[in-house]
């Protein structure tokens, strides 16, 4: 059983349409785009600026029934020019919940899905700025999966979430310095160009033999 | 220590009084009255101490699951009285079988410090030893070694239980030689390195 | 009667790992929970950030301990996404039979880990010494017992040896058997059934909101696999169907139903190989050496500025992403950015939410029930 | 009927015989007899503590290996050549050498002749032997029965830590109280008619009596730990003790009401000359006895204070080093003393089983008889702990509190109930006490209807059928659904590839 290619073409073009007509003169650009690996399926990738994000993940939620978002990445573009400093890329899945009542028995045929049963992958796209304080709005309450992808996502990458309430980092520890998020291009991995990253905080540098050197 | 000269014919209160009770500092007498037993008892002892090593149940990363392969049918450890106890205070081993990451260091020493001696530590695995393929990461200590002694590395990634077991026995090998003697007080012991003639 | 917190962690039975959760009891029951990660974050990403795309692999693998090889897999569909690489037919059966004897080995890891924390210790030691069956097929594969480093860009490393499809079926055919085993120790003890049943409802419809995926939403009656939305490999030519539990309540799956659902997984994956070792293009007991082209199509290396590849895999613990950026000045070899997500990491946060007005004792039933690995969360 | 080997007696009697004379003419001289019966207790009360509590490394001996056969291993391997014969070749001394005036010399010798004779230094599989801990010639006596001799040495030796906030007082007297009242119970257990320390005449209210002082120590120990792993243990093992110590005093009461004493050794003279063991009078009995023994000496599944999973260790978290070794003992003496008086109330003590039978055939009942009887009933126990609680905690899960405590409650304190009622029934109507007679082949006094023995038959037979009833009565429709109803089109393990 598996969704096939022609049911996976009949639900990316509904939904990139749908995402087209309705912020037509917004700047959101809804694409069509066939992933090269596997068997060659493809999602809707979707370029949004940020300030429209919040209502495009409403609507998208809402109307075409985007429930689950998977992964945020953020990227550090220091070259990138002006306006694309930072790009903040979202990974969201339409997935349909069936068979949840009890006491049922709906076999259930992949084959046979149409509309808005048949999964499809999202990604949109949202380009930042070149600056010091990168931020966009957050979705943290309209998918709760967000929420600690958000939080990652500022600790790791350092992208403000405007409005996400109870950030802390979370894999870093929480006494790491204030602006230190290592995935920012400025720094370096160790031995390759810097001695440390940063000052170590909780003085557990490298082991005395090593110092100086450089691998 | 046990020292295999010392007398074990001078076992009366009068060697007690006087390896003892000259000490005022508490943890010093603490120490005396265990070497005392320790010579007292010497082969015993060291014996007991070296057959039943338990280990703190303490996952970290995969070498944790060769860890616990290590219990299970095929290696069983078990014959070699090698348990997992999930309480420091009840353990003798502590096997560091992964990355210790900046956020873990304080703790792993706490762990350490509220083991009771005689302790020993086996460093297990690559990332234990010396960061292995994460030395160059900003978040990972360059072995465990930098904040506790180790006893015994068993290089790897992940080393098989067999190299576990292994480096159980040269454990136990190095126990012979060391006895009961404080994990303060070894650092002039050389560290072993499983496979590594 | 007054309110504590109780400091689950690090070093605790029940994490499976190294991860804390804070706990407030107000006697034997659960008022609130928090859970806190990080003991074990390495920055792959960011080491990866300055590997080869080959080499990111073992990397990958070692993400999550227990089941290297849908990880490397997971990341290889990727890279194969960028770098817009071929993959021969036999190579994917490869890798299939590769994924679900990694996805057996996983399963028998929690059901092992999940016996003792409803203590139960003779269910670890049977599902490790059955571990060790597929272990050592993965070993034929990989070479080694935990982390292969196995599939290729554009192929996998090496073919099956000669006798490999005998032996798998032999021991896929007796794990069938040992199956029905562990059902006759659990599903039959009352104790067993007592401490699952009605324990850590979760919701289907506030488990997909929250991110949490694979075998746990398949418990709750959510019939989503990425082997059969998103194809990747060629699930759509084996005989499989994807296990899911019908729940008995309104309130969703609880820990049984959890339990039953990876059972049925492995029982499907079992079924997966015996069906794709016969259909296995080439034959089974043909052995083709390293590069040939039945195995591997040599890829590019160096990937376009601009390009990203995106995989979305079912991994055993649900859906594992990964999100490359390749290109990047004078540095195509490379991945710009990669971008990883586990399932385990929404999950974790989710479960410990779920607890809340259940007994102590329940903690590491629940916990346990939804496979927490910890090496995937924290990267 | 009476042991034929009455130890007891012998010492009593030795001790009388050597005593007055060694003290005639002295001070002493009027309460030599005094004297002597001191000193017989004394070596008595020695010879049988000894006994009870060396014999208990078997029972740490046999869970290790059958818990490791459950678990398809082998189990702890350990031999104690080892002890001279070191790690991976390196020798751990030849310490015979050291002991002063030459004490230790026969023992090298044996060992170089033992090592030179049927040593493996040199033998095909010396490696293999070494990694299993085998000893000469590969054979391995008792592999492992030495393991718990090192484990506990090496507690010995280590550190003693206490907590720094904990309540030192309390934390260092609670695993004396728990040792101190368990090893009392050791003072009330008979190993056979003639061979026990002490026999008051209400023993069995002793034995309850102080195996509910050991709970104040666990309370003690989980409180002043200053650890909240050890004080929700503690608060368990309070809540789970009083839930399971009435049913355990009611099946107990019944037992006494059943034999008609309060004394152990005569409850189990009863078994005999009334001709059945107690186990067939009051099968629902036995099985509430076990059930809360279990519960009380908190083994899986009734293990709630020391749940792993939750709580690290339980209550003993804190503790390391020796007090750890005696807890741990002292749990172990606590089951060893379950088995014991479960060997004792229903199995019949050291009588044998079948033996009012077979000592009417003439040769063999003579030789039959002939059996020690302190042999018997420690066979009996480690068969009881074998059978029962090695295996049902290594099979079964562990029940949460809230299921534990409704347990106890409201299922085994009801049966308790019955069954006093039942012993009463039986003691009453059904018993024939002219009948009993206390000699080799006992009495029949469970005879009714003119068929002999056919109340202990016909009540076992009934209870054999509730069980296999309660055994098979399993909702199959209901549970099947609510067990297997993972759906999927085609049922899994039905597949054969190939077909379609």
């Amino acid at each position: 059983m598996k969704i096939t290619l022609e049911q996976n073409a009949i639900a990316v073009t509904e939904c990139a349409d749908a995402i087209n007509d309705r912020f037509s003169g917004s700047g959101i650009i809804a694409d069509i785009i066939q992933h090269s690996n596997a068997k060659k399926y493809s999602f809707v990738r979707v370029i949004a600026p940020p300030q429209h994000w919040q209502a495009l993940a409403k609507w998208m939620k809402f109307e075409i029934g985007v429930n689950y978002c998977s992964m945020i990445t953020g990227t550090h573009y220091p070259e990138g020019g002006a306006d694309r400093g930072w790009e903040v890329v979202y990974h969201l899945l339409r997935q349909p919940i069936v068979n949840q009542i009890p006491d049922t028995n709906t076999v259930f045929v992949a084959e046979k899905m149409v509309g808005a049963q048949i999964p499809v992958e999202f990604e949109v796209i949202i380009n930042l700025p070149n600056n010091d304080t990168p931020s966009v709005p957050t979705v943290q309450h309209v998918w709760v999966g967000a929420d600690w992808n958000e939080k990652e996502t500022w600790d790791l990458v350092g992208i403000n979430f405007e409005g996400h309430e109870n950030m802390f980092r979370v894999l870093n520890p929480h006494d790491s310095p204030d602006g230190f998020h290592p995935l920012q291009k400025q720094h370096k991995i160790r031995y390759h160009d810097f001695n440390e990253m940063y000052d170590d905080a909780q003085g557990f540098g490298r082991k005395p033999a090593d110092e100086g050197r450089v691998k | 220590m046990a020292d295999p000269g010392e007398n074990f014919a001078a076992f009366n209160s009068r060697a007690l009084v006087e390896m003892v009770g000259g000490v005022t500092d508490e943890a010093l007498k603490v120490t005396r009255i265990k070497q005392f037993l320790s010579v007292l008892a010497g082969r015993f002892f060291n014996w007991a101490g070296r057959k039943s090593l338990f280990t703190l149940h303490l996952g970290i990363k995969c070498c944790a699951i060769e860890m616990a392969a290590a219990a299970t049918p095929r290696f069983d450890g078990d014959r070699f009285g090698v348990l997992f106890r999930s309480s420091p205070r009840q353990s003798d081993v502590l096997l560091v079988n992964g990355p210790i990451s900046k956020k873990f260091a304080d703790k792993i020493v706490r762990l350490w410090e509220q083991m009771p001696e005689p302790k020993y530590c086996i460093a297990m695995g690559e990332c234990a030893i010396s960061g292995g393929p994460y030395f160059q990461s900003y978040n990972i200590l360059e072995g465990v070694d930098t904040v506790i002694p180790v006893d015994v590395y068993i290089p790897g990634c992940p080393p098989r239980p067999e190299a576990l077991i292994d480096g159980f026995g040269l454990l136990r090998e190095k126990i012979i030689r060391i006895g009961g003697a404080p994990s303060s007080g070894r650092d002039s012991e050389k560290p072993i390195i499983v496979g590594d003639e | 009667m007054a309110q504590m917190w109780i400091t689950m962690g690090p070093q605790h039975p029940m994490t499976h790992g190294l991860w804390t959760l804070r706990v407030k009891v107000d006697g034997e029951t659960v008022v609130d929970t928090e859970a806190e990660l990080g003991y074990i974050h390495r920055g792959v990403e960011k080491i990866c950030e300055a590997r080869d795309f080959t080499q990111v692999t073992p990397y990958c693998d070692r993400l999550c301990y227990v089941s290297a090889m849908t990880w490397a897999n997971s990341y290889i569909y990727a890279a194969e996404d960028l770098l817009e690489a071929d993959v021969p037919e036999r190579a994917e059966y490869i890798r299939l039979i590769a994924a679900e004897l990694q996805r057996l080995a996983s399963h028998l890891m929690w059901l092992g880990a999940f016996g003792p924390d409803i203590g139960n210790l003779t269910l670890m030691t049977w599902c490790m010494r059955d571990r060790e069956m597929f272990l050592d097929l993965l070993q034929e594969l990989g070479g080694s017992r935990m982390h292969y480093n196995y599939p290729r860009i554009g192929g996998v490393k090496r073919d099956i040896p000669i006798g490999f499809g005998d032996r798998m079926i032999a021991k896929v055919k007796l794990f069938e058997k040992r199956i029905e085993e562990y059902e006759m120790m659990l599903d039959e003890s009352t104790i067993w059934l007592v401490r699952l049943q009605g324990v850590g409802y979760a919701n289907a419809e506030e488990m997909v909101e929250a991110g949490v995926s694979g075998p746990n939403v398949r418990a709750a009656g959510v019939n989503y696999d990425i082997r059969w939305a998103h194809p990747y490999s060629v699930y759509d030519e084996v005989d499989w169907e994807p296990a899911v539990e019908k729940p008995t309540s309104v309130k969703g799956a609880d820990c049984y139903d959890r339990y039953r659902v990876r059972i049925e997984e492995m029982r499907q994956s079992c079924r997966m190989l015996l069906d794709a070792i016969e259909k296995i293009p080439g034959g089974k007991n043909t052995h083709y050496s390293s590069r040939d082209e039945m195995i591997y199509t040599k890829a590019p290396t160096r990937a376009p500025e601009g390009a990203s590849g995106f995989s979305n895999y079912e991994c055993t613990r649900g859906a594992s992403q990964f999100y490359v950026q390749g290109g990047g000045e004078g540095r195509g070899k490379m991945p710009y950015r990669l971008s990883i997500r586990s399932p385990m990491f929404i999950t974790i946060p989710f479960v410990a939410k779920t607890m809340i007005g259940y007994k102590v004792a329940d903690i590491p039933a629940i916990m346990g029930s939804f496979d927490p690995c910890i090496g995937e969360t924290d990267r | 009927m009476d042991d034929k080997y009455d130890l007891r007696g012998l010492i009593f009697s030795t001790f009388d015989d050597l005593i007055p004379p060694l003290l005639d003419g002295t001070p002493l001289e009027e309460s030599a007899d005094s004297i002597a019966f001191g000193a017989a207790t004394f070596a008595a009360v020695n010879i049988v503590f000894l006994m009870l509590f060396f014999s208990q490394f078997a029972i740490l001996w046999i869970e290790r290996k059958a818990v490791a056969r459950m678990n398809d291993r082998r189990g702890a391997t350990t031999a104690l050549r080892s002890l001279w014969v070191g790690e991976n070749g390196v020798t751990a001394g030849e310490w015979w050498n050291m002991l002063p005036f030459g004490l230790g010399k026969p023992i090298g010798s044996l060992n170089k002749w033992l090592n030179n004779r049927f040593g493996n230094r040199d033998e095909t599989f010396a490696t293999v032997d070494r990694v299993n801990n085998r000893s000469w010639m590969g054979y391995s006596i008792f592999p492992g029965f030495f393991q718990n001799v090192a484990d506990g040495m090496k507690f010995l030796v280590k550190e003693h830590m206490v907590p720094q906030r904990a309540d030192r007082l309390i934390f260092e007297v609670s695993p004396f109280l728990i040792v101190s009242s368990t090893l009392l119970i050791l003072g009330i257990i008979p190993l056979s008619s003639g061979m026990y320390a002490t026999n008051p005449d209400l023993s069995i209210l002793y034995a309850i009596a102080i195996f509910g002082i050991a709970p104040i120590g666990v309370f003690f120990a989980g409180w002043s730990s200053n650890n909240k792993y050890t004080l929700i243990g503690g608060i368990r093992s309070a809540a789970q003790l009083t839930a399971y110590e009435i049913p355990l005093l009611l099946t107990l009461l019944s037992v006494a009401i059943l034999t008609g004493t309060f004394n152990i050794i005569e409850s189990i003279h009863f078994q005999h000359s009334a001709g059945a063991w107690n186990l067939f009078l009051m099968p629902l009995g036995a099985g509430l006895f076990l059930l809360t023994m279990i519960a009380e000496v908190e083994r899986v599944p009734f293990d709630m204070p020391e749940a792993e999973a939750e709580l690290v260790e339980g209550w003993w978290t804190e503790y390391g080093g020796m007090r750890f070794g005696m807890l741990f003992m002292a749990e172990y003496i606590r089951t060893y003393a379950a088995c014991f008086l479960f060997t004792h109330f229903f199995l019949g003590g050291w009588h044998l089983p079948f033996q009012g039978l077979i000592s009417q055939v003439p040769l063999l009942g003579d030789l039959y008889l002939l059996i020690p009887g302190a042999i018997v009933v420690l066979l009996k126990s480690w068969l009881v702990f074998l059978l029962v609680f090695v295996w049902a905690r290594f099979s079964l899960a562990r029940i949460r509190t809230d299921q534990i405590l409704e347990f106890g409650w409201r299922i085994l304190l009801p049966l308790a109930v019955l069954q006093v009622v039942l012993a009463g029934i039986y003691r009453l109507y059904l018993f024939d006490p002219t009948a009993m007679k206390d000699t080799a082949a006992g009495g029949w006094a469970w005879n009714a209807m003119g068929i002999p023995m056919f109340v202990p038959i016909i009540t076992t037979a009934i209870w054999l059928g509730i069980f296999v009833l309660f055994l098979n009565d399993e909702d199959k429709s209901g549970n099947t659904e609510r067990m297997f109803h993972v759906y999927t089109e085609k049922p899994a393990g039905t597949y054969v590839p190939g077909q379609e």
